[in-house]
């Protein structure tokens, strides 16, 4: 029962991976729980977003995670 | 007409541009816009990277708004993915109306949406190593003309 | 690279705008207007005159403005005068700047301007003969963005 | 001792013809005098404009035209 995580484009530096498997369900403060303190900063700032099964969540703290899913955690975006 | 593409591969822009022009007959006006890997800077390499599950749905309804808040006849909407080399071409939009009004502001409008509301992120290779390039205020400010 | 011209035979707008493109390396982002004769209403062509000792000087001076106030490391315009068939390009404007926003301005000011501030007249035939073209409302308006 | 008038798009079918002859010294209502009334009546408009010698006048009714010099009455533009 595992979903997967994924950190995208300057998040994979910061966490020091692309991407990680997670016990499921997954909230958004266990999310937080399984990354370091740099990376755990930066994902509850505001410029953060995050995708679960493929749709952006409006309020990234409602994330539920569930056996399957992908868990993107997505940076501010330059596009062009 | 319309075209909605992610490229791994480098691309002509005017393979896809006459192309285009040719499908939609009757067209008033039709405005491109190609961008760039400019080399200043030191820069040796740029690498996009993206979320393919949000990706192109992202960009088709980009271009769903584009058609219908401008009257649009046709759109061209294509963004490289991958490492790219200087000089290369990483978009092409090309909009076809009645009218050229319509044809500059969908260019104006699908641009500035891509450089601050698509999903990609934009790395550069310098001497020194990568480096991730943030949006600037101004792409910012460009988008917020929109709202 | 700039490269200003009234033509009396049709063009194509890719043997222009492929050229111009590659004398302008280093560039960021380059944005083209390509506006055609539309064949609806009943238009079986077009006649475009204009004034020689004003029109080529005129657009000159246009383009002198229009690579001052956006920055732009090359500027393409291009005009047809003479008897036009529907389909066919009437006016090509072609900008290479470091940034998309002073190519694509640049292009909505020439256009601008080449619509309702350079020496031309238009008019088209119908079925029952020749029409003069006055510029409409939204062209003075569209002009009057840049005072 | 001429000057040529010239009557750009659609005023040379107000005028009925492209162009003409006249005598200098030319001022502006020497010229309104030898055009035809509908002609007279448009070119009194703001939205013409004249050029003698290549370049536009500011204030038209300023026109002094010399011998040699080409007169050109200019209607509302539209290109693109």
């Amino acid at each position: 029962m595992t979903a997967r995580i994924l950190f995208l484009g300057p998040l994979a530096d910061l966490a020091g991976a692309a991407e990680m498997q997670a016990q499921t369900p997954l909230d958004w403060a266990g999310l937080l729980s399984l990354v370091n303190a740099e990376t755990k900063a930066e994902l509850q700032n505001e410029r953060i977003n995050v995708a679960c099964g493929g749709k952006v969540l409006a309020v990234k703290s409602e994330l539920m995670a569930q056996d399957g899913d992908e868990v993107a955690l997505l940076p501010p975006v330059s596009g062009g | 007409m319309r075209d909605i593409r992610l490229l791994t591969n480098p691309f002509v822009p005017g393979m896809l541009i006459g192309p285009f022009a040719n499908a939609n007959p009757g067209l008033g006006g039709i405005c491109t816009f190609v961008g760039e890997v400019r080399g200043e800077g030191g820069v040796e390499a740029l690498e996009l990277t993206h979320y393919e599950p949000l990706t192109l749905p992202g960009m088709e309804e980009l271009a769903d708004t584009a058609c219908a808040r401008f009257g649009l006849m046709g759109l061209l909407m294509v963004h490289r993915i991958g490492k790219l080399r200087c000089g290369e071409p990483i978009v092409c939009v090309s909009a076809a109306a009645k009218h050229r009004r319509g044809a500059i502001d969908a260019v104006d409008f699908c641009m500035d949406h891509l450089k601050s509301a698509a999903w990609f992120w934009k790395r550069e290779k310098r001497a020194d190593g990568w480096h991730w390039i943030e949006p600037r205020d101004q792409d910012h400010a460009d988008l917020a003309r929109w709202k």
